[in-house]
């Protein structure tokens, strides 16, 4: 049994409506400093040690991810 | 895993003095020592959760019953004809003839939505819709009721936005259109934000069904979502007390809802109705397992053995009591007879719904729980069900009471001019209680099942219950029309007339719609029972709604009630919500508010008079409260209900709008800006303008006569002694309002202050 | 006619294709394949809740694997919002769908130009047609890559586009595109919402469901 | 100029239907060996260097989680 972390991000040139939205709450909090927010979604998956690595990817860019606009990292 | 010893019914006999936490679980030494007498031994810790819910205020509105009880004592006669299921069930059931049925219900969510506004609302939506599918009925339809505190408030800007996406989120995902409800706002809800859904459902007049486990040896069956620890924060108090050693586990108070699930159990349970594979059935809501088999068994044959481990849980630490307390969501138990039960479970396969046999009914008159073979549960049902203790509360009319009725404002100063009237008429407009509320209810889907005949910002929500389009008989299609309605205002200038306006507005509303109004539910939205002059207030609301709808001969068939709604000890404006069902033989009929029609005329229906106490004009433009709610009439809300009814089923008007909130000024621009045409406004004879303009006197409505049906239409007045007064005309080309002699507001300027003021303030 | 478990449009689409004059036949996603099934459409909702990404799961529904072979055969295929959402999940058509740039969820009128009258499922209209049929999603924001837009511009596969302001942020004011063949549309508004003035807006959703069945008859 | 990452993910305790949808989903795909999925958010912000930790804790639990039912974790 191993935990595996997946991050999905939109690809960098997608427009990103949600991180916008935070940033722009941020302005109104008065907070300074934070130049750009994007948001992604963050997958924690509980997985029996013998699921190889292909079988992750596999999960990942089929199912976890839509690679027409999203890039994706696993860390296992 | 080895698991905790838990409290069994043997060692609560063996030891008695052992001290048990009833205070930190809401009960008081008297309840508790009334525990003790029926089970005539201290409680096991469990069968101590069981109680200490199910004798809540909110489980067993043990405050409120005296006063409820005279919605049953003041039933209108027209009642017998029309319900199926009265006050009591999950919802009333009403009659609506072509063998169809209808149940509604409203109820509130108030507390969770304010701590994480999305989820509770989200879940309040929910809780509601599965109350009506119990009921065996297809939930066709939503509303939401909705206060917030002063608009421009930093926390409104967390709770609004919140709330609205949670109910647009839940309710889109059921796939059931949203409407109609209402929206304002006012510093008294600051703390303490409404949220009250209410749910349509509808299903064949001879397939109702009822929460009842009858049939020793039937199977009782816990399906849907598997339980966690949602909704049990006072549980843990329990855990650390009981044997368990590792002591506090938080417990998140709030629950969160799956309305992919909820969907699915829908169907799911609709298909085993269709099937008639159930003999019973009830929603796990407030107290979850605890109501749901108290309930069942104590409505049935008497009895339930209920082996608890089997229950399927998400989180495998819960203990009995949290398992017993929790309300997770989007579950529900049936009453199951052996024959049925492999078909039942082939359903809920089909679904992909987990379904679970966890009893049995028996006719021993015991609710008899086991944790792994042990037993933790034995008690009476009805003692936790029904026969919960009941209070009398002190009331006392509040001492401001005389003061704030003796201030009553007519020194206020008004608009003369015809430029201040103008002014006056754009400030009400864009006042966030006033002005467009698409913002709202955009977010929310109007159209989705296909039948939505009327949604807002029709004066009700209408739904099409038949669908002969299709059939090729040609014949008129059956429909319903609801309205929900309250002024916390009025409320607080006098509760009894308050509770009635807010009645004979939603009575109105669903009238001006061309529906007759049928039936009555409502939601009782008040501070502390405790306070003596909160009680004075909600005896005052009920009596008169009780009254109101026994002369308007509309029964109430349930609702719901909320006490404790109040910022540290300040209570909230008194805000008894009424929702109004009504039907319609043929929804083609039905009167829509867009003022059309070049050359209609305009006709004022009701009485004027000068009346502002608690209007928006006095709030807005004054923020002031005081003196005498608009005087009830409910003889003539009957009357103008019935030409308004008349009016549209012989087709003798193009449009009706009902008159609130800011008056005359206020429909007249609704209309306008949703036909998009023009009017030129006369003030009748002996009427100050600004009086004509911006009263709330009750009993009011504007229709829109075309020429032809003009004479007709009057003579239908005079005959029935409604007053009608021509007040204007429609005018397509002259695209702006125009009160003669006063002052001239284009459409255009008039749209935008309406428009903007919401999107200002929550983007 | 694909019921998704959270589909929730589906008989209202149901009840459209009857109108139009055509005979519907209720498809439960978990069937592998009907064969005498003429055309298939992919009703709008939230199917699975639209957890994940909106159709990312319903695209490995069993009935889904056969609609895609059929719809690489040339059968018409119609996918309205969710439904446009499941064919661009299953790379039957390019791009995707992101949340609404207001972050909310948007149910109004929307006026829409008809930008591809060649279609099976929008001949029955003319090219630059406008019409206003119900626009309802949380997820409507069409996006490609620069190449794959000007492709689908210049194959003239933009199918419908958004009038009088852009709801969602779409780009190109895309409102609905079509394969290279023209079988397989995705739309994110409701035609089938706009086809009874009692409950819409109006009837200027119809054609889309006429068009299939006069393509299909013609063929036959 | 410092990337900062922020995890946002449910209470163990509290209901995560999406983690769910996608635990069946994975099944339907025929992956093996997965027992627990949870979704949650994750955010990437470009933050200037003198933004202190406490500023980045602040927006982490009033914007990016709702502490009620959300647990997060900061990678600076
Ligand atoms: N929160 C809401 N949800 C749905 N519809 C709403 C909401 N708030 C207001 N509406 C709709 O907007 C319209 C105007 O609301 P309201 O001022 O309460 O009407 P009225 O005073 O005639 O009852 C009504 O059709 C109502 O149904
Ligand atoms: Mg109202």
């Amino acid at each position: 049994m191993a935990r595996v972390v997946v991050d999905v991000v939109m690809k960098p040139e997608i427009l990103d409506p949600q991180g916008q939205a935070i940033l722009n709450a941020l302005g109104r909090l008065g907070i300074e400093g934070v130049s750009s927010v994007r948001q992604g979604k963050h997958f924690e998956l509980e997985v029996a040690d013998d699921v190889e690595d292909a079988d992750l990817t596999k999960i990942a860019d089929t199912l976890l991810a839509n690679p027409v606009i999203e890039d994706f990292t696993i860390r296992r | 895993m080895s698991r905790p010893a838990v409290d069994t019914v043997e060692v609560a006999a063996t030891s008695p003095s052992q001290s048990q936490p009833f205070k930190e679980l809401g009960l008081n030494a008297e309840e508790y020592q009334r525990i003790k007498d029926i089970l005539d031994r201290r409680p096991t810790s469990s069968e101590l959760a069981m109680y200490s819910v199910m004798w809540s205020e909110h489980c067993s509105y043990k405050s409120s019953k005296v006063h409820l009880r005279q919605f049953g004592d003041k039933v209108p006669a027209e009642a017998k004809d029309i319900l199926l299921v009265g006050m009591g069930e999950n919802a009333g059931v009403v009659d609506v003839g072509h063998g169809l049925a209808v149940t509604f219900k409203i109820e509130s969510h108030n507390h969770p939505s304010y701590v994480e506004p999305y989820q509770g609302a989200a879940t309040g939506v929910g809780g509601i819709v599965r109350d009506i599918l119990t009921m065996g009925a297809r939930p066709v339809a939503v509303q939401d009721a909705l206060r917030f505190g002063p608009a421009n408030a930093p926390d409104t800007a967390r709770v609004l936005p919140g709330v609205v996406a949670g109910i647009g989120g839940y309710g889109n995902c059921l796939g059931l259109p949203n409407v109609g409800g209402e929206i304002s706002f006012d510093p008294s809800y600051l703390g303490n934000p409404l949220v009250n859904a209410l749910c349509v459902g509808v299903l064949p007049a001879d397939g109702i069904k009822l929460a009842k486990a009858d049939g020793p040896g039937s199977h009782v069956v816990l399906f849907g979502a598997r339980t966690g620890g949602d909704g049990i924060g006072g549980a843990s108090v329990l855990a650390s007390a009981s044997f368990e050693a590792k002591g506090e586990k938080k417990r998140p108070a709030v629950q969160v809802g799956d309305p992919f699930a909820e969907k699915v159990l829908i169907e799911c349970c609709l298909e085993i109705f269709a099937a008639d594979l159930v003999t019973g059935i009830q929603d796990l809501g407030a107290a979850g397992l605890s109501c749901a088999t108290t309930e069942l068994a104590a409505a049935g044959t008497g009895g339930m053995d209920v082996d608890l481990d089997l229950a399927p849980l998400r989180d495998e630490t819960l203990t009995p009591e949290e398992i017993l307390m929790s309300e997770s969501q989007e579950r529900m138990m049936a009453v199951v007879t052996p024959e049925n039960l492999e078909k039942f479970l082939e359903v809920c396969a089909k679904w992909e719904v987990t379904a679970t046999v966890i009893g049995t009914v028996t006719d021993t008159g015991r609710l008899v729980m086991r944790w792994h073979g042990e037993t933790i549960v034995d008690v009476p049902p009805r003692t936790l069900a029904h026969e919960g203790p009941v209070y009398e509360r002190p009331v006392r009319r509040p001492y401001d009471q005389d003061a704030l009725n003796g201030e009553h404002g007519n020194g206020l100063p008004r608009p003369k001019s015809g430029e201040q009237l103008r002014a006056t008429a754009l400030k009400l407009i864009s006042s966030a209680n006033l002005a467009d509320k698409s913002w709202v209810t955009d977010q929310y889907d109007r159209y989705v099942l296909g039948n939505t005949v009327l949604a807002q910002p029709e004066d009700s929500g209408m739904i099409r219950l038949t669908d002969r389009a299709l059939d090729g008989s040609g014949e008129a299609d059956l429909g319903v029309a609801v309205s929900v309605d309250g002024n916390g205002r009025y409320t607080r200038l006098d509760p009894y007339a308050g509770a009635q306006l807010a009645l004979a507005e939603a009575y109105r509303n669903v009238a001006t719609t061309g529906a007759r109004p049928l039936a009555v539910t409502n939601c009782l939205n008040f501070g502390s029972p405790e306070d003596p002059a909160v009680m004075w207030q909600f005896a005052e609301a009920v009596r008169g709604l009780a009254d109101g709808c026994q002369q308007l001969g509309v029964p109430v068939t349930g609702g719901n009630v909320s006490f404790y709604n109040q910022t540290g000890s300040t209570p909230i404006l008194p805000t008894p919500v009424i929702g109004v069902l009504g039907v319609i033989d043929d929804v083609s009929r039905r009167t829509p508010m867009a003022l059309r029609g070049d050359g209609a005329q305009l006709y004022l229906l009701g009485d004027t008079r000068d009346e502002f106490g608690g209007s928006e004009w006095a709030n807005v433009v004054h923020g002031f409260l005081g003196g005498r709610p608009p005087k009830v009439d409910l003889t003539r809300e009957k009357l103008l209900a019935d030409v308004l009814i008349n009016a549209s089923r012989d087709g003798l008007i193009d449009a009706a709008h009902d008159l609130s909130d800011g008056g005359l000024f206020v429909a007249v621009a609704e209309g306008c800006l949703r036909g998009e045409v023009g009017v030129r406004l006369v003030v009748p004879e002996g009427l100050d303008p600004f009086v004509f303009l911006f009263s709330e006197s009750a009993g009011r409505a504007i229709v829109a006569v075309p020429r032809t049906e003009e004479v007709r239409f009057t003579d239908m007045c005079t005959a029935r002694g409604l007053p009608a007064t021509r007040i204007g005309v429609l005018d397509i080309l002259e695209s702006a309002i125009e009160v003669q002699g006063q002052f001239r507001l284009p459409l255009s300027e008039l749209r935008t202050a309406w428009a903007a003021t919401l999107p200002d303030l929550f983007g | 006619m694909v019921t998704f478990p959270g589909s929730l449009d589906d008989r209202d689409a149901l009840r459209a294709v009857r109108l139009a004059g055509a005979e519907p036949v209720p498809l439960w996603h978990g069937e592998k394949w009907l064969s005498d099934v003429q055309a298939v459409v992919l009703p709008g909702g939230f199917s699975y809740g639209d957890y994940l990404r909106c159709g990312a799961i319903a695209r490995f529904s069993p009935a889904m694997d056969s609609i895609v072979d059929g719809a690489r055969q040339g059968m018409p295929v119609l996918g309205i919002c969710n439904g446009f959402q499941v064919l661009c999940e299953a790379h039957l058509l390019p791009g995707a769908l992101i949340r609404n740039r207001s972050q909310k969820f948007i149910c109004r009128d929307q006026a829409v130009r008809i930008e591809n009258a060649g279609t099976a499922w929008t001949a029955d209209y003319e090219d630059g047609q406008q019409l206003v049929i119900p626009l309802k999603n949380a997820e409507g924001c069409y996006v490609a890559d620069e190449r794959t837009l000007d492709e689908l511009e210049g194959s003239g596969r933009v199918v419908a586009r958004y009038l009088d302001g852009n709801p969602n942020g779409s780009l190109r004011d895309i409102a609905g595109i079509c394969n290279a063949e023209g079988n397989v549309v995705g739309l994110m508004p409701h035609p089938e919402h706009a086809t009874d003035p009692l409950v819409g807006p109006g009837t200027d959703g119809l054609p889309f469901f006429s068009s299939v069945l006069r393509a299909l008859v013609g063929a036959a």
